[in-house]
């Protein structure tokens, strides 16, 4: 047996949901945060894995990597960025507690 | 009554009124050991191992085998010169201090280092009652492990390389920088507040000198055109970069040695362990083996900055007449010394000069060097 | 220099922007004059160095300017080459024929007569340099109305001129009066625009172009038959319906009857006001764009039917009597000079329902004559209230009296323009009224020549004899107003101690007073007129001694009535003597204004309640209702919305998961793609 | 190396990255779950480096183990007076949510292996070297654009945190000062 595609694949979803259940379970503030990084990297690998099996002349998959790395790194910016005003404001990291969105 | 003359007491040589040129001359002789070691090292690979056991060639040659030594070679070399290292810094400090440093020990103190680490490793090992077990474990490791890493695509010569990664620089870039999730580690598990400003202060300093330090190494790279060490060495075959390109090279391996000072920690930017503010920073609740990690990782970075350095602007291993790897090691150990000098030489800032120094000048000034060095390689190498 | 007339409708306008601007930042207000006459001057000018000569029509076109574009149009390649676009499209241009010159004339010295004179009359009033921001852009509407090419850009300066009037006649908005009369003016033209725009449409539609030539070539191609008419109408419906539709533009702006109406109200804007507008030009705009379209009634009673010519002639007539009889009893000196301007315009209208060149010669003449008299006329009008303005009623005649000796400029000039108006014999309206009974006569078979009588010569009779009663009648009412105002003693306070207005009010009144008297003898004077506007081709000679004796007995029959009448100062008004039906029918408007009030108008509103009722008791009701559920609904869903940015995320991904999950269970069970995923895969190929 | 040898780095690997991953979520010490995150990231980039994408196995280490777990940790330390361990880490929602997040990743996988891909892998990768000269030239090339709207983005979210993380300049008084989150805790 030799490792394909589709093991990559279904080792992304694995991640994917685990970064998913992450962002929606965890109360705090910056463990969302690690999920939605642990979903970006799960992105990120299907990408070059694509990248390796189907299109390895093409740099199309590496561009959408290096834009999901940007990506991360400025919601990784910014997201800290709103902890720190969210602990300020709050005096908590608790997302429950941040809801003035309610309706 | 006649009281009997007040007389001087006779001179006596005492540590403290040492002669300087004594100790210049032990100096000197700890590096001509070194230059020695390193001349047999390099006299080995001449040898003929083939004929001697054709087994090893057949395990060398197993890549998983050939791998696993490597990294045992290179763990080696780094815990000994170590040893090597921190002889000298106390004999430099002496020197510095117009005092002797150790003597008692080995010749002239050569083997005081060796018994401090034995002394070390007998140490009780002191875990703070209320500190966070895991992380203050794992702590020494995860700062030495990413040193160690480094020196894996260090080229000593020409085939003296571990890992002749194409990407060297880049991966050293990556690699240094985990030394932070270090201190933050060991910071956070001492559970000492002092600890714990430490961590953030080296996390700070390490991620803020990083960016005009790549930058200035990038520059290198739009010089050379290729981030492997062993290229970039290579292509100085015809003169250094610090000569041949001296306008954009001189501002570039200024910013790199001030970044370099600063990711080590060293004074004037020693301000993460600044024993006078935070009675050692991070490492102030480590004693023992685990204390003596830090002390390695730290002494190790030393020495592969240095050894970067040369790399990146002193033609690395190339010279005349002596083997490549002794080259590599004369002009390491020189800029080590200079690390030494201004260790001992300059005092330290305060936290905010420090940080603005960075942002404010370096790396603006990175950028424009960097910029430079675009113009000049389309000027001069068209 | 002929593409510098492209230049006449937009100097005005320019003129409006900056007197605009003045009006805004209120500051230097007294200086927007200087713009407004200077561009109101220069359009003038430049009409007068590009005067049309013999079948030389100045004309520029701007291709470039396309107000609407066709696809052709847009897809051609730009270029030089390419002239005008094909298909529907409005190719902006101005053209100076001799109709237009004439127009364009009249317009501007008018209208600059009248900024000097306004100079004057409205020196105290607030809102200097927006009144003349409006008059600026009313004069370039009108430029531009015009100065037309094609009917698309007639209908934009007949509309814009239409919305001058409306700003300028509630000049004064804070009076209830003003505002009501500008909303009756503007909504009472509506009623005719409607009509006007679907005559417009009706003929684009069918010539498949704007331009008057286009438009005509295909109006004359439906009448030989080589032109189909497709839709809704026959070709013999179109060839009756389009002038028609176009004759209720007419009415409304023109002030014909029943659409008369709104003029008397529009008195309440300032004098000068009506003077410009509601006198001397845009009222003529109706007239003119009979004038110009005169072809396609001509053609139409060259067909044989004849029936729109006969409208437009009938509704002159009857327009001219009643307000003739009205203006016989009105005491408000403007409205006596409303009811006469609406009553010279039913002459005009007489005038082109002859038909053809000789009609429109005669209409047009008489416009050119009455812009100048009637422009007088109410600028002497004006002079008098300006001097009276402490009185309660400064317009009302019965307080006035004696001005002559206190006004001698006025009196004089405003009797100038009396007798003009009534005819007198070599004055200009003598002229140009005698050309118009002499084409209705002269159809109708009488004074006539060999020709002898012309089709339905029996309307051309009857028309004729009431425009002759019409002029005996306006020739008393205007010695009536003279009298009433300037003569014999004053009759109260502030008739005693008037004082003649300055210089800069009385200087246009001379001016306007000039070609009052030698005008129409000028231009009549060997056709010079007709031969002009008909492009060098000699008219036939209308010129009648016979009937030149016969309105001149009348104007001056009258004239001697009135003076008979008038000229002791009787204590009560003579015409309220006339028999008690008569004088309640005209001093009721003939009861039109109470028609409209009474049908139309209460009709309206009772139509208006009754959808106002199904509207709120029915739509807004079921609406209501829905908006009720809705809220329920949102009220009971605000549940869900939690605030929690999490539990979204959750209920994402778990609706991410069941659609794709049906999608592929459908294909699954079915065997391929279900329609989600077809959608998907739309979306994925867009 | 055999295919065996690379299933068996290839699973070692997978255990690598997942394991962490579940502690990243289940920890209850928050900072311990941040520390969970380096392997994780670390055996991402070891799959990088099986696919042969060897800029990306150092971009990886360098972006997301260098810059963003650093500026976590940061983040998590600045804020350690909130940070309690006994408290609950997850919200009500982890019962409905693990069905459904192992429903998605359960789809998505069966989804995914049922899907025909083309068998077998091409042969070579380019190298290391000439791997990212041509990522340098597609980034300054074809794909100009995309670039500098990263780089916008990034300027973007370095002038938001900036103006996100400033404190305020004059506090307001107390009393008056609004409690965002509302009076319904």
């Amino acid at each position: 047996m030799t490792v394909g595609l589709s093991h990559y694949l279904i080792l992304s979803a694995a991640l994917f949901g685990l970064g998913a259940l992450a962002a929606i379970t965890r109360r705090n503030a910056v463990a969302v945060l690690m999920g939605v990084e642990l979903m970006l990297n799960a992105a990120n690998l299907n990408f070059l894995a694509f990248w390796r099996y189907l299109t390895p002349q093409g740099m199309e998959a590496q561009v959408f990597v290096i834009i999901g790395f940007t990506v991360a790194a400025a919601e990784a910016a910014l997201g800290l960025a709103v902890v720190l005003s969210l602990y300020r404001d709050f005096g908590t990291l608790n997302v429950d507690e941040a809801s003035g969105l309610k309706g | 009554m006649s009281l009997p003359p007040l007389r001087r007491p006779a001179p006596t040589r005492t540590g403290f009124e040492c002669d300087r040129a004594f100790v210049a001359g032990q100096f000197a002789a700890g590096v001509a050991v070194l230059v020695a070691a390193i001349a047999v090292a390099s006299a080995l690979p001449r040898l003929p191992w083939r004929l001697v056991d054709p087994a090893l060639i057949l395990i060398g040659s197993h890549p998983v085998i050939n791998a696993l030594v490597k990294a045992l070679t290179v763990t080696v070399f780094v815990t000994i010169h170590v040893i090597f290292l921190i002889w000298l810094e106390r004999k430099f400090a002496g020197w510095m201090q117009a005092r002797l440093g150790p003597m008692h020990v080995g010749w002239k103190g050569a083997l005081q280092t060796i018994a401090d680490a034995v002394k070390l490793l007998m140490k009780e090992d002191i875990i703070p009652t209320r500190a966070d077990r895991v992380l203050f474990v794992v702590a020494p490791f995860l700062t030495f492990m990413p040193t160690l890493l480094t020196f894996m695509v260090l080229p000593f010569s020409e085939t003296w390389v571990a890992y002749d990664f194409p990407l060297g620089i880049l991966f050293v870039l990556a690699v240094t920088t985990n030394i932070s999730l270090g201190t933050l580690a060991a910071g956070w598990g001492a559970n000492n507040k002092y600890s714990l400003l430490g961590g953030a202060r080296a996390c700070a300093q390490v991620l803020s000198y990083e960016i005009p330090m790549a930058v200035a190494m990038l520059a290198v790279v739009t010089l050379e055109g290729t981030m492997s060490l062993t290229e970039i060495v290579k292509n100085q075959q015809h003169g250094w970069n610090i000569i041949a390109h001296a306008p954009v090279m001189i501002p570039a391996f200024l910013i790199f040695m001030v970044c370099g000072l600063a990711e080590l920690n060293r004074t004037p930017f020693d301000l993460p362990e600044a024993e006078s503010e935070l009675v050692s920073g991070f490492h102030t609740e480590y004693s023992g083996m685990r204390f003596a990690f830090f002390y390695l990782g730290e002494f190790a970075a030393n020495f592969f900055t240095a050894g970067l350095a040369v790399t990146l602007f002193f033609g690395g291993w190339m010279g005349p007449w002596l083997p490549a790897p002794i080259w590599f090691g004369i002009k390491t150990i020189a800029v080590v010394a200079l690390f030494m000098w201004i260790k001992w030489t300059v005092p330290r800032l305060r936290v905010d000069q420090m940080m603005g120094f960075c942002w404010k000048l370096l790396v603006p000034a990175s950028v424009v060097v960097f910029c430079a060095t675009a113009l000049w390689v389309m000027v001069a190498q068209p | 220099m002929t593409s510098a007339i492209g230049l006449i409708p937009i100097l005005p306008v320019a003129a409006a922007a900056v007197a605009g601007f003045l009006a805004i930042i209120r500051k230097a207000e007294k200086a927007a004059p200087l713009f407004t006459l200077a561009a109101t001057l220069a359009a003038g000018v430049l009409a007068l160095m590009n005067m049309p000569g013999a079948g030389i029509a100045p004309h520029v076109a701007a291709p470039w300017v396309n107000l609407i574009p066709t696809d052709a149009a847009l897809a051609a390649p730009p270029g030089p080459t390419h002239g005008m676009p094909p298909g529907l499209s409005v190719v902006v241009g101005v053209t100076l024929d001799p109709l237009s010159w004439i127009m364009v004339l009249v317009v501007c010295s008018v209208s600059a007569l009248v900024q000097i004179y306004s100079i004057g009359y409205m020196a105290a009033e607030k809102g200097y340099a927006r009144y003349y921001c409006y008059l600026a852009l009313f004069t370039a509407s009108m430029l531009g109305l015009v100065t037309a090419d094609n009917l698309f850009q007639l209908y934009v300066g007949w509309e814009l001129v239409g919305v001058c009037s409306y700003l300028l006649i509630g000049f004064w908005w804070f009076k209830p009066s003003a505002a009501n009369a500008a909303k009756k003016a503007f909504v009472v033209t509506r009623f005719g625009d409607v009509g006007f725009m679907l005559g417009v449409l009706l003929l684009v539609s069918v010539a498949q172009s704007f331009k008057f030539t286009d438009v005509f070539a295909a109006y004359q191609a439906v009448a030989d038959g080589s032109l189909a008419v497709h839709g809704l109408f026959s070709a013999q419906t179109f060839l009756w319906l389009a002038p028609l539709l176009l004759l209720c533009g007419a009415i409304g702006k023109s002030a014909q009857f029943p659409l008369h109406v709104w003029l008397p109200d529009a008195m309440e804007g300032p004098t000068p006001v009506s003077a410009l507008i509601h006198a001397a030009t845009m009222v003529a705009a109706g007239v003119y764009m009979v004038a110009r379209l005169i072809l396609l009634f001509t053609l139409q009673a060259g067909g044989g039917a004849g029936a729109a010519l006969d409208v437009v002639m009938i509704l002159g007539a009857v327009t001219a009597l009643i307000a003739a009889t009205i203006a016989l009893v009105q005491v408000d000196i403007k409205k006596v000079m409303a009811y006469s301007t609406i009553s010279q315009l039913g002459y005009m209208m007489v005038g082109l329902g002859v038909g053809g060149a000789t009609g429109q010669v005669a209409g047009m003449f008489h416009l050119v004559t009455h812009a100048c008299f009637k422009a007088l006329l109410f600028l002497t009008a004006g002079s008098v209230i300006h001097a009276l303005h402490h009185a309660k009623d400064p317009n009302d005649m019965r307080s006035m009296g004696g001005l002559m000796r206190r006004m001698p400029h006025t009196a004089i000039t405003c009797g100038i323009g009396v007798l003009a108006l009534a005819g007198f014999p070599l004055l200009s309206g003598f002229w140009s009224k005698d050309a118009i009974l002499a084409v209705a006569l002269q159809r109708a078979g009488l004074f006539g020549h060999a020709a002898g009588a012309g089709p339905h010569a029996h309307v051309a009779l009857a028309c004729g004899v009431a425009g002759l009663i019409a002029a005996f009648l306006t020739a008393v009412y205007s010695a009536r107003m003279w009298l009433m105002t300037f003569w014999g003693k004053p009759r109260s306070d502030e008739a005693a101690h008037a004082h003649e207005s300055p210089a800069v009010m009385t200087l246009p009144l001379w001016a306007l007073a000039i070609p009052s008297v030698a005008a129409g003898f000028l231009l009549a004077h060997g056709e010079r007129f007709a031969t002009f506007v008909l492009g060098g081709e000699p008219g036939p000679s209308h010129e009648n001694m016979a009937l030149s004796i016969v309105a001149s007995a009348i104007a001056l029959a009258g004239l001697g009535l009135g003076a008979l009448l008038y000229a002791r100062c009787p204590a009560v008004d003579p015409v309220t003597r006339l028999p008690r039906p008569v004088y309640a029918l005209f001093s009721n408007l003939w009861y039109v204004d109470a028609f409209w009030s009474a049908g139309v108008a209460r009709g309206s509103l009772a139509f208006g309640r009754a959808v106002a009722w199904f509207d709120r008791s029915v739509i807004d009701a079921s609406m209501h209702g829905i908006a009720w559920l809705v809220e329920q609904a949102a009220l009971g869903m605000r549940r869900s919305v939690s605030g929690q940015t999490q539990t979204y995320a959750a209920v994402l991904v778990a609706g991410t998961v069941a659609v794709v999950l049906l999608m592929t269970l459908y294909e699954q069970v079915v065997g391929s793609p279900g329609p989600a995923a077809a959608a998907a895969g739309w979306m994925v190929r867009r | 190396m055999s295919s065996l040898a690379i299933l068996g780095a290839f699973l070692s690997l997978a255990v690598l990255t997942l394991f962490p991953a579940v502690m990243v979520i289940s920890t209850r010490n928050i900072l311990h779950a941040g520390f969970w995150l380096l392997p994780t990231l670390i055996g991402v980039a070891g799959l990088y480096a099986m696919l042969d994408a060897h800029f990306f196995v150092v971009a990886q280490v360098l972006i997301y183990i260098g810059a963003i777990l650093v500026l976590i940790l940061f983040a998590l330390m600045l804020t350690r007076d909130v940070m309690n361990p006994r408290a609950p880490q997850h919200n009500g929602l982890l019962t409905a949510a693990v069905p459904i997040c192992a429903s998605l990743a359960a789809l998505s996988a069966v989804l995914l292996a049922r899907h025909p891909w083309p068998a077998g892998r091409p042969p070579e990768a380019a190298g290391a070297h000439d791997q990212t000269v041509a990522l340098g030239r597609a980034l300054i090339g074809t794909y100009a654009l995309p670039f500098e709207a990263a780089s916008v983005l990034l300027l973007a979210a370095l002038v938001g945190a900036i103006v996100l993380a400033k404190a305020p300049q004059t506090e307001p008084p107390s009393a008056e000062r609004t409690d965002c989150s509302g009076g319904e805790k």
